[in-house]
Order: C-alpha cells, then sequence, then structure tokens
C-alpha cells in the first residue's frame, strides 16, 4: 500500500513555496470569486456532488435500507445457490429489482445495504481521523513551529519518530495488540496518532517562515501575547494550508481505514466497511466479480473525488494568490 | 571610434494578459556606439529589466518582442536561436542582479566558467577552460584563483559572488557587456570596489556596457550616455552630463530632485509634482 | 563531516530503541498473556508456568526487555538445563505457531520481498519520472493534463482494488498472464516475469503518480531558477542548460524520497503480497495477526523499522554527498 | 554618570550574542556576538542615526532596545525605567511608547487583516479603549499620513509599496509613541516614493515631537533626517557625533570608507542643474507674464 506520506511531502513542499514567495503578496483571495471559479470547474463540481452522495448516504443509511427493502445484517438464502456453493442467482451476483447491487455468495446478504452502512462506517472513520489529525496536527505545528528551541526539539523528534516507523505495519501490529472492542474508536485513535506529523510538520515550516516576517514582530512591539500572536497573527495566514492539507488527507484515510479493514483489523464482522467488504471478495473475485468490483469502485471513486477535490482547491488557492 | 555597436528602435516586449497584450516596453530607442557605455534608469516597474532580456533573446515564455535591434551590424531579431545562442555570452555578456541564485549552488565557479568558454569554443580541453577561468578570477581580482577555482558559490562571499559573475562574462571577452542592478544587493563599501572593476575592464578590453538601475548616483558616476524609463516608456535620453546638467522631462527632474544628496543642501526632498508633503 | 555522521547514527540508535521499546511494551505488555497462547487448548496451570520461565515472562519487565535487547545482539537461551535452546544473535525468539526461530522465517522470505521491492522500484522511478519529464516539459499542454489525470487516478486507486481488477481483467477474462504462483526463476524466467509482473505494476503504480507529480514541479521551479538563466545568457545549448542546470538540481530530492520509499517497501508489501499469495515477509506479517503469532509480528514491525531508518540515514549521506551546500561548509 | 537632561533611552554596554550550534549530540557550539558592547544615549524630539553594512548589529541592537529581543549583558533604561526588568502593564506602557516601523511594508503588515485591524492593533492588544471608535480613529490616523480615509477596509496588498509604509507609520502613531524606531523604514521604496515617506516623517515629528531611532545603510538618507549619528562595524558603535561632524570630518577610517564609497552625482553637474533650473523658471514666469 502507498501509504499517504510521500504525497503529502509533495504537497507540503509546494504550499510552502507558495507561501514563501510573497513580493507583494496578494490580497485574500474573495470567497466569492473562488466560489465562481469552482463552479466552473467540471470535475471538481462532480467530486463533490459524488461526495456528497456518500455522506447523504451515509447520513440517511436506516431511510435509504427501508426503501431498498433489505437490511445490512439480513440473510437471504433464497437469492443464492446452494448447490453452486453459495453463488448468487442470476446474472451479475444476483442483481435485480430485489437486491439493487446483488447479494453476497454464500450469506445471500444484501450488496447494497451493505455500501450504504459502510459508507457511514468509513465516512465517520475518516473524517473523525481528518478532524483529530487536523487539531493535533495545527497544534502541535504551530507551537514547535512559533516557541523553536527547546519546545520544537520536543515535538520534531517525536515526529520523525512516529514518521519512521512503518506506519501500516505498525498499525497492524498495535490493532493486533489491542483488544477487539471499539475497534472503530481505536482506529480513528491509531489513525490520527501516526497520522497528524505530517499535518504538523507543513505547520510547522510555515509558522516558522510566517513568524520571520516582520509583522509578527509589529504585533510583538504592540504588546500582543504569544497566544495572540498564533492565533490572530500567523493561524489567519495558514488557513488555505489547512484547508487543502486535510482535504488531501482525508482520501488518505479513507484508503487506511479501507486498508486496515482488509486486512482484518480494522472494523470487525458484521459490520460492513467498503475495506471488509473488498477481503470478504477475494476467493469469489473469479466467479462473481460484481461482489468486489461494486465497493472496489465505490471506494476508488470516493478516494479520487477527495483527491481531485483538494487538488482543485490547491490550485485555486494558489492562483487566487498569484492574482494579485 | 564612434562606430554603432547597438542600435534599438522601436522595441516592445509584450505580455499576454486577461485585457489583451500588456506591454511593458513601448517602442524604445536605445544607441550604444563601440566602446560606450549606456545607463538604463528607472523605479521598479519601469520595464529596464525586460529590455536587457530581450536584447539577450532571453524573455520568459509567453512574452513578445517586436522592434529592431541591431548589433555590430547584425540584426538580432532576425537570428535563429542557434545563431542567437552564438552570440550570447560569446558577443553579449550579462551580469545580474543577485549573484547567490544566479551561480548554480552545484558546480563549482570554475566550472561554471569554464562551460561557456567550451561552448563558445571548439575543440578546447578541460585542462586549457580551465586555466582560462582561473585567468579570468585573477582578472576580476579574486586572490588565490587557482585555488578558489574549485570552491561552490556559497563559499564566497556577495561581492566574490559578484565578481565571480563578471568573471564568466569576461573569459570570453565580449564586446558588450549588459548589467541589470548589478550592486544592488550588495553593501556600500563592495558596490564601490565593484562599480571601480566595471570601469578597469571597460578600459582594458574596450567592451561597451550598458548599465540598468534604479540608482542615479552610481550611474552618473558609470555611464556616458542615460536613458529615463518609466512605465516601460523612453522618458529622455541623452549625454550623462546633459541629463544631470539640464534634466527637460518633469520626470527626469523629480527624480533627480528625490535623491538625497550626501554633500548637498538638506531640506524638504521634492516629490512628484502634487504628492508633495505639505 | 565525521561530526554529521556521528550525530546521524546516534539519532538513529535512539529511534531504534526507542522502537523496540514501544514494541516491546505493546506485545508484551498490553496483549493477553503469550504463555496461554504458546501452551494452546487443554492447559495446565503447571504447563503455564513452566512456559512462562522458560519465555522469562515471570521476571520483571526491564529485565525482559534487557533481556530482549541483548538477544538481538548477543543471542540468549530460553530454558535451563536440558530443554536449553541457543537462539542465536540476532534473535528475535519463536514463532508461537511453529516453534521456528522468526530471524530464520524472515531471512527465509527476504529474497521474495526484494524482488518485489526491486522490481517495483524500477518500475516505478522509470515510469514516475519519464512521465514528469514529459509533462514539465509540455506544460500546460495536452500530454501534461493527460498524464495530470493519470496520477490522479494512480494515487487514488487502492492497490487491492487494482490487484483484484488485475487478476480479474489478465488472469480470468483475458487469460494473457498465469495464476499467480511461485516459479523459481532459474527454472523459468519468463514464468518468473510473469509472475511477478502484477505485483510490480500494482505496487509501482501509486509510487509513480506521486513521482510524476513531485517531478512535475520540481523541474518547472527549477527551471524558473536564474541560475539557469544564467545558463542561458551563456550561451549554452538546451542539452546542456537541461542537463546540467535543471535536471541535477530537480531530480536531487527524487533520492531522498525514493530512499525511504524503497526501504519501507522491502519491509513487505502486505496488501500486495497476500492478495497474489507471494510467499514474502509482508504475507509473512498478514499471515501471523491472523495467527496472533505476536514474535514473528513483533521481529517484522522491528525489521521494517530498522530498514526505515536506515533507509533514511542512507538518503542523508546520499543527499550530502549530492548536494555541495550540505557537503562543504561555506568558508569565511 | 548623570543623566543628561532631555535624555529618553540610554543604552549601556549591549551585548547580544546568538547560538550558532551545529545541533545534535555531537554538534559543535558556537556563539555569534552580534552586538558588542554598545552605548548610545536619544534624546528627547532627536533622531539618531545608527548606519552600517549588512549584517554589523544595527538591525538587532533596534530589536534590543524595543525590547523584541533579551540582551546577553547590559541595561537598557527609558524614561527613567529598565527596560528589561519591565513586565505586565509597564511592559504594556512601554510598548504604547516605542513604536517600530519595518522595512518591508508588505511583511511588516498582516496580509490577512484589513487597514483598519491593523491600525488598532496595539490599542487592541494593550486592551486600551480606541478614542471615537476604530473607524473612526483610524480614518483620522490615516489622513495624518495621507492615505484616503475611505480605504481602511482594504487589504495591506492593495496598497502599493509607500502607502504600504505610511500604513506602518499611522500604526506606529496609534499610540502616541515617544520614540519611534524606524528599522531601514525607507529602503525598499523607490527613490521619489523615499523622497515621501522620508519628508512625512519628518513632519510628524516636527507635529509630534517624538524621539526617532533611524536604522539605515544608506548614507545619503540618514543625512537627510539624523540629528545625531552613531556609526556601527562588526558590532561595535566606531563613531558618534552630529550629524555634521560626523559627514564633514570623520574621525574614524571606517567612517571616512564608508562615505568614500557613495556614490555621488558631481556637484558641479548638480551646481550647472540649479542654474539651469532658475532660467527655465524665469523663463517659464517671463512667458507667464506675456
Amino acid at each position: 500500500m502507498t501509504f499517504t506520506p510521500t504525497e503529502l511531502e509533495v504537497e507540503g513542499a509546494q504550499g510552502g513555496e507558495a507561501a514563501r514567495d510573497n513580493a507583494p503578496p496578494s490580497p485574500p483571495a474573495s470567497g466569492r470569486r473562488l466560489a465562481r471559479a469552482f463552479l466552473k470547474d467540471r470535475a471538481a463540481l462532480a467530486c463533490s456532488v459524488y461526495i456528497l452522495l456518500v455522506l447523504l448516504m451515509a447520513l440517511a443509511a436506516p431511510l435509504i435500507v427501508k426503501l431498498s427493502g433489505w437490511g445490512p445484517y439480513e440473510f437471504d438464502q433464497s437469492a443464492v445457490d446452494p448447490d453452486m456453493a453459495g453463488l448468487p442467482l442470476g446474472a451479475a451476483g444476483g442483481m435485480g429489482a430485489e437486491h439493487w447491487f446483488g447479494v453476497e455468495p454464500g450469506s445471500g446478504r444484501d450488496i447494497f445495504a451493505r455500501i450504504v452502512y459502510g459508507a457511514r462506517v468509513s465516512m465517520t472513520i475518516a473524517l473523525s481521523a481528518t478532524v483529530l489529525t487536523s487539531v493535533l496536527g495545527v497544534v502541535f505545528g504551530l507551537t514547535a513551529g512559533y516557541f523553536g528551541g527547546k519546545v520544537d526539539m520536543v515535538v520534531s523528534r517525536v515526529m520523525e519518530f512516529l514518521m519512521a516507523f512503518p506506519a501500516l505495519i505498525f498499525m497492524i501490529a498495535v490493532l493486533s495488540a489491542l483488544p477487539a472492542e471499539n475497534r472503530q474508536f481505536l482506529l480513528v485513535g491509531v489513525i490520527s496518532f501516526f497520522g497528524w506529523p505530517y499535518l504538523a510538520r507543513i505547520v510547522r515550516g510555515q509558522t516558522m517562515s510566517l513568524k520571520e516576517r516582520e509583522f509578527v514582530e509589529a504585533a510583538k512591539a504592540s504588546g500582543a501575547s504569544s497566544g495572540q500572536i498564533i492565533f490572530k497573527e500567523i493561524l489567519p495566514n495558514l488557513a488555505s494550508t489547512i484547508i487543502v492539507m486535510t482535504t488531501l488527507a482525508v482520501p488518505g484515510y479513507v484508503g487506511t481505514e479501507a486498508g486496515l479493514s482488509f486486512l482484518g483489523v480494522g472494523v470487525v464482522p458484521p459490520t460492513p466497511s467498503w475495506g471488509q467488504m473488498i477481503a470478504s471478495s477475494v476467493p469469489w473475485y473469479a466467479v462473481d466479480p460484481a461482489y468486489f468490483l461494486i465497493p472496489g469502485a465505490c471506494l476508488f471513486l470516493l478516494v479520487l473525488s477527495f483527491t481531485v477535490l483538494g487538488d482543485r482547491i490547491r490550485r485555486l488557492a494558489e492562483t487566487g494568490g498569484a492574482r494579485a | 571610434m564612434s562606430e554603432a555597436l547597438l542600435r534599438v528602435r522601436g522595441l516592445t516586449v509584450a505580455f499576454p494578459t486577461a485585457s489583451g497584450p500588456g506591454e511593458v516596453v513601448k517602442a524604445l530607442d536605445l544607441d550604444l556606439d563601440r566602446g560606450g557605455s549606456l545607463g538604463i534608469v528607472g523605479e521598479s516597474g519601469s520595464g529596464k529589466s525586460m529590455t536587457s532580456l530581450a536584447i539577450m533573446g532571453l524573455l520568459p515564455k509567453g512574452a513578445t518582442r517586436s522592434g529592431s535591434i541591431e548589433f555590430a551590424g547584425t540584426e538580432l531579431t532576425a537570428l535563429r536561436e542557434r545563431a542567437m545562442r552564438a552570440v550570447r555570452g560569446d558577443r553579449i555578456a550579462m551580469v545580474f542582479q543577485d549573484p547567490l541564485s544566479s551561480l548554480n549552488p552545484y558546480y563549482t565557479v570554475g566550472t561554471q566558467i569554464a562551460e561557456a568558454y567550451q561552448a563558445h569554443r571548439r575543440g578546447v580541453t578541460r585542462r586549457q577552460a580551465r586555466r582560462v577561468a582561473i585567468a579570468a578570477m585573477e582578472r576580476v581580482h579574486i586572490e588565490d584563483a587557482a585555488r578558489r577555482v574549485d570552491h561552490y558559490p556559497h563559499q564566497f562571499s556577495g561581492g566574490m559572488r559578484q565578481r565571480v559573475m563578471i568573471a564568466m562574462t569576461l573569459s570570453m571577452e565580449p564586446e558588450l557587456i549588459i548589467a541589470d542592478e548589478p550592486t544592488t544587493a550588495l553593501d556600500v563599501t563592495v558596490q564601490a570596489q565593484i562599480l571601480d572593476l566595471l570601469a578597469e575592464i571597460r578600459a582594458d578590453t574596450g567592451a561597451g556596457l550598458i548599465l540598468i538601475t534604479h540608482d542615479l548616483a552610481v550611474v552618473s558616476e558609470v555611464a556616458d550616455r542615460i536613458v529615463v524609463m518609466r512605465d516601460g516608456d523612453l522618458v529622455e535620453s541623452g549625454t550623462a552630463e546633459r541629463i544631470f546638467t539640464d534634466p527637460r522631462e518633469p520626470y527626469t527632474r523629480m527624480l533627480l530632485e528625490a535623491v538625497p544628496r550626501i554633500d548637498d543642501e538638506i531640506g524638504l526632498l521634492r516629490t512628484t509634482a502634487g504628492e508633495a508633503e505639505s | 563531516m565525521i561530526r554529521f555522521l556521528l550525530n546521524r547514527v546516534a539519532g538513529m540508535v535512539v529511534v531504534l530503541f526507542l522502537v523496540c521499546l514501544f514494541t516491546f511494551v505493546i506485545f508484551f505488555v498490553l496483549s493477553p498473556d503469550p504463555a496461554v497462547q504458546v501452551c494452546g487448548k487443554n492447559c495446565t496451570t503447571e504447563a503455564i508456568d513452566q512456559i512462562r520461565a522458560n519465555l522469562g515472562l515471570d521476571r520483571p519487565f526491564w529485565t525482559q526487555f534487557w533481556t530482549f535487547l541483548s538477544g538481538l545482539f548477543a543471542g540468549r537461551t530460553y530454558g535451563t538445563g536440558a530443554n536449553a535452546v541457543e537462539c542465536a544473535a540476532p534473535c528475535l525468539g519463536y514463532s508461537f505457531q511453529s516453534s521456528q526461530p522468526v530471524t530464520d522465517m524472515i531471512v527465509q522470505r527476504l529474497p521474495v520481498s526484494a524482488t518485489v521491492a526491486i522490481g517495483a522500484a524500477v518500475l516505478w522511478l522509470l515510469a514516475g519520472v519519464t512521465a514528469g519529464l514529459v509533462s514539465a516539459v509540455r506544460e500546460g499542454r495536452f500530454a501534461d493534463r493527460f498524464i495530470a489525470g493519470l496520477t490522479l487516478t494512480g494515487m487514488s486507486i487502492p492497490n487491492y482494488v487494482l490487484a483484484l481488477a488485475l487478476q480479474f481483467l489478465l488472469v480470468v477474462t483475458l487469460r494473457w498472464l498465469p495464476f499467480p504462483h511461485a516459479v523459481p526463476f532459474g527454472e523459468d524466467p519468463v514464468q518468473w516475469f510473469m509472475n511477478f509482473l502484477m505485483p510490480w505494476i500494482v505496487l509501482a503504480i501509486g509510487a509513480a503518480a506521486v513521482y510524476t507529480r513531485l517531478t512535475r514541479a520540481n523541474v518547472i521551479e527549477t527551471l524558473q531558477e536564474n541560475y539557469v538563466r544564467t545558463a542561458r545568457a551563456k550561451g549554452l545549448g538546451p542539452g546542456l542548460v537541461w542537463r546540467r542546470h535543471a535536471l541535477r538540481p530537480a531530480l536531487t530530492p527524487i533520492v531522498t524520497i525514493f530512499g525511504m520509499d524503497f526501504a519501507s517497501l522491502l519491509g513487505g508489501a502486505l496488501i500486495t503480497e497476500t492478495v497474489f499469495g507471494l510467499n514474502g515477509i509482508g504475507k509473512l506479517a498478514a499471515d501471523s495477526i491472523t495467527k496472533n503469532d505476536q514474535p514473528v509480528i513483533m521481529g517484522v514491525t522491528l525489521l521494517a523499522a530498522f530498514l526505515v531508518v536506515v533507509g533514511n540515514m542512507v538518503v542523508d549521506l546520499l543527499y550530502t554527498a549530492i548536494d555541495p551546500r550540505v557537503r562543504v561548509g561555506s568558508a569565511t | 554618570m548623570t543623566d543628561a537632561p532631555g535624555t529618553l533611552l540610554r543604552a549601556r554596554n549591549l551585548v547580544k550574542e546568538f547560538d550558532v550550534r551545529g545541533g545534535g549530540l555531537f554538534g559543535r557550539s558556537a556563539r555569534l556576538r552580534a552586538v558588542d558592547d554598545v552605548s548610545l544615549d536619544v534624546r528627547r524630539g532627536e533622531t539618531l542615526a545608527l548606519v552600517g553594512e549588512s549584517g554589523c548589529g544595527k538591525s538587532t541592537t533596534a530589536r534590543l532596545i524595543a525590547r523584541l529581543v533579551d540582551t546577553t549583558a547590559g541595561t537598557i533604561e527609558f524614561d527613567g525605567r529598565e527596560v528589561q526588568a519591565l513586565t505586565g502593564k509597564d511592559l504594556h506602557a512601554f510598548r504604547s511608547e516605542v513604536q517600530v516601523v519595518f522595512q518591508d511594508p508588505y511583511s511588516s503588515l498582516n496580509p490577512k487583516h484589513t487597514v483598519e485591524r491593523i491600525v488598532t492593533a496595539p490599542l487592541v492588544y494593550q486592551r486600551r479603549p480606541i478614542p471615537g471608535g476604530a473607524r473612526a480613529y483610524t480614518g483620522a490616523l490615516m489622513e495624518r499620513v495621507g492615505l484616503d480615509p475611505d480605504h481602511s477596509t482594504r487589504f495591506p496588498a492593495q496598497f502599493s509599496g509607500g502607502q504600504a509604509q505610511r500604513i506602518g507609520i499611522a500604526r506606529a502613531l496609534a499610540v502616541a509613541p515617544k520614540m519611534i524606531i524606524a528599522d531601514e523604514a525607507v529602503s525598499a521604496l523607490d527613490v521619489s516614493v523615499q523622497a515621501q515617506v522620508i519628508n512625512l516623517l519628518r513632519r510628524l515629528q516636527d507635529e509630534e515631537g517624538f524621539s526617532c531611532l533611524f536604522i539605515a545603510h544608506d548614507l545619503a538618507v540618514v543625512r537627510q533626517i539624523a540629528t545625531r549619528v552613531a556609526v556601527m562595524n562588526g558590532g561595535r558603535i566606531v563613531e558618534t557625533g552630529d550629524r555634521d561632524q560626523v559627514f564633514d570630518t570623520p574621525k574614524d577610517p571606517y567612517t571616512r570608507k564608508l562615505l568614500a564609497a557613495v556614490p555621488r552625482i558631481r556637484p558641479e553637474w548638480d551646481a550647472a542643474r540649479r542654474r539651469n533650473e532658475a532660467a527655465r523658471r524665469a523663463r517659464e514666469q517671463e512667458d507667464a507674464q506675456r
């Protein structure tokens, strides 16, 4: 699994350049102009629509399942063929009016319902992890970057230490060693624990360069406290970086959650998650391709949407900056 | 001796913008005699740097150039890239403002001086090129040149880096040196040394010089002809003495009045008409 | 220079020590009693106590940790008297499941993982840098936008989805490739190559996408440097300007990232090896997780961390060798 | 040592050292002495110019006096109080008595804040009421520095360099300081704009009577604005004196070297220009009368 670090590094490096290149700095890109540019971009629009759709699906899961008729945990033995080792009856994995996306081989559970509920799990975990990482990353990055010296040394060493870990293997190791209760909380915790340094490092770097800008000294000479300087003077200048970084982090966490569930240390069955659905489809892919194609495509599209969106927001933020 | 070295007529440089092409240099005329020195003066955004890049054929992507640039009888705008490359560095050399970023940090200064020589003189061995590099560095008074030739740009001070840049142009014995704000990034004592060096080299080699600067005092010490630019327009041109003793355009007069003098009366500095303070 | 080296080595030792400690805490303190697991079903209290004594689990935490650490460097002996088992350095303990030494298990699997990693690395480096260069040269044109679309897709596709999709397409539907099975290189090189082709592709795609973007961004940025303008002003031809003044500075940072990515891949490609049934370190880890075979998981984790830390250091040294600004300090 | 009457700031034997460490366990640690035993006085209402080339320690000295960095040794006495010892309320009071105008007008203004927020920041940070409300107060200050008060909701990037520097001056004036430290405040500006800002500073000083510590590398600019001049080299002050004494009869060899290096327009050209200018004016007047 190509984990996100290197990619984040790329983005970070660019973001850093953009922030340092400031002669003369641009006016803060007006929200309305950005929105207009955004609406013109069809790819970005399509991606937002898909993300919204998945979000909506996750939020209204019980309602949607009522409409489709089958719950995520209900077995439908009538939809599978016991003579064919439980292969779904009918073409394309049993797709039809009864089961919109077909059924799982063997158990006959409705794939649509499991996709809907899986979206709920995946989104909750990815978004919570993103929020937690962002908070940790911003707080530690700002603190280390602004205060420097000993504080910076401690935070930087911790970050280096966490980043030196083979994160995926270690997450698996930790999760497999820890008890299986409250897996979802553990997942969020473990993902965030290993994830925050990547944002923190970039925030730290930008804070260090912002700190050298004279407006920080001006604020200090005006009697501002460290807290006021950090939150009132520096943080507003980091806003676009943080937005871009978090948007780009979401797909990473969606992928990580799915990957961990795929490996069997993520969400515990029978709770559905997309990664776990793909994992359980491995023995069947040759005979029932629909079983892995559907969650696979859903997952791919979600990650793609977030990546494209993050990419577009970054470009908007940059050109908004260049168009002084 | 008053044979023309450079004759620019109607030079226009434009960049495409959202509202049609934006002209940063507008119908500029320049003349420089062989061995003469021309100062181009202007404030930021006057288009003086773009003028030099246009002469070198090094405009950034997207920029368009029109008009005529005649160098020693050759029309540069009609040359193909390959022929222009033979002129660049060999017959017209350029010194840039920021010597640190203008030198490649990955190579020794010797390599960077020698590669220009090798590019223009066929069949030159490495050893020969290196000797040329050392000679050029000695000529710009870098002490211990034989050892310093193997040092990297970051191992030199700002003034020494600018000397390296000048050595680079010297190795080719160019007929014209274009120096774009060569002393702006330097301290005043170092600036004096670099200006002296440029004068010395001109006297030795008979090369023509175009000095681009925002500093009227500097240009008054170096140039015999001066061109004043503002927003891409040529405001006024003439001999240095004429411009400094009898400026005809209001902008030139204002500029001269605004310069703080080290040896003149102290009083209210005159600024642009209408914007003067109280 | 020597000072710098010493600093790096010291830092590395500290990180590795912390990794050991961290791993050890998680596996021997937080997880359920290993002795019970080793003993299996129908176990008596005495038997468990015996195993505890053999494994040294009855001793205090720091003693256990020390024994573990010294085992890594000097080997250790399990049990006493006739039952004593000698475990040579670097000793990572014994598998609960197969009772094999973990070190041996890892060493056996190393060639497969190395093959997977090297092949994938060659592929992604070639593809990524080439595509990045093309993108940079054709900036804003069709080729650039096309590659940009490809990279976004490549970055977004989870590799197990890609692995399954490729298998379905190339093996099941089109039958271009055989079903993956282990064939030694000496026996049938063509089969061997076909066998590894899919894992290489799967692993390379995501990284290639990242390298493409990185190369593109670096090259475009370098071309705007003042020293590139100087090189052109000297009258150098486009070939020289590119080779000397644009590519070297632009590609240097890629070395850094490549070293780290490659090192972490050597430590096992869990998902890819599992999906394709390749008997590498990644699969070993995945299998041990399902069987809850803690010494093996721990061994693999330590190995992976070791590789990343060492890779990191090698990259730093390489960087020092490449970039004169780091290599030679400024004089006066 | 007795206090000269009217001395506002008295700095004695200032030293500032920076750690230049290699970092890590085996890093070689070195100390760089940026300011080395500097003593200076700023009298009420005067402008003391601190000149020197890059890296001579003049900016660090300014930061020490503004208490933006802590001293390694030495004392700074402002208006009878020891600056290093100030805390809490006293420090806030000091912050409104000493204000700084920085070199780079864009870098010194927060790009994400409006002019209004920037100009009133010193009052807000010191928890002081804004007389007459933020909008009106900003407007009045902007007028005083020659800016359009209607532009108070704009962002720094929407102004030119000279205008942005005026915003920086307005911010400094917001708390009616006793001393303004101008750190290369006109170095980044084009010559015509530079002249305007110098004139503005001189006018404001006449009106307000604040003292000024003017840090610069450009001797010609310094000569236009300074009452007294201190020349720095290698972290030390090599010469202090009244402006005319320093410029006309410099004592220290370094000062002489510095002065000799300044490029100048030939005096005879300037004289000729002034004659021509006078003649031209006379002609114009004649034309007008005709």
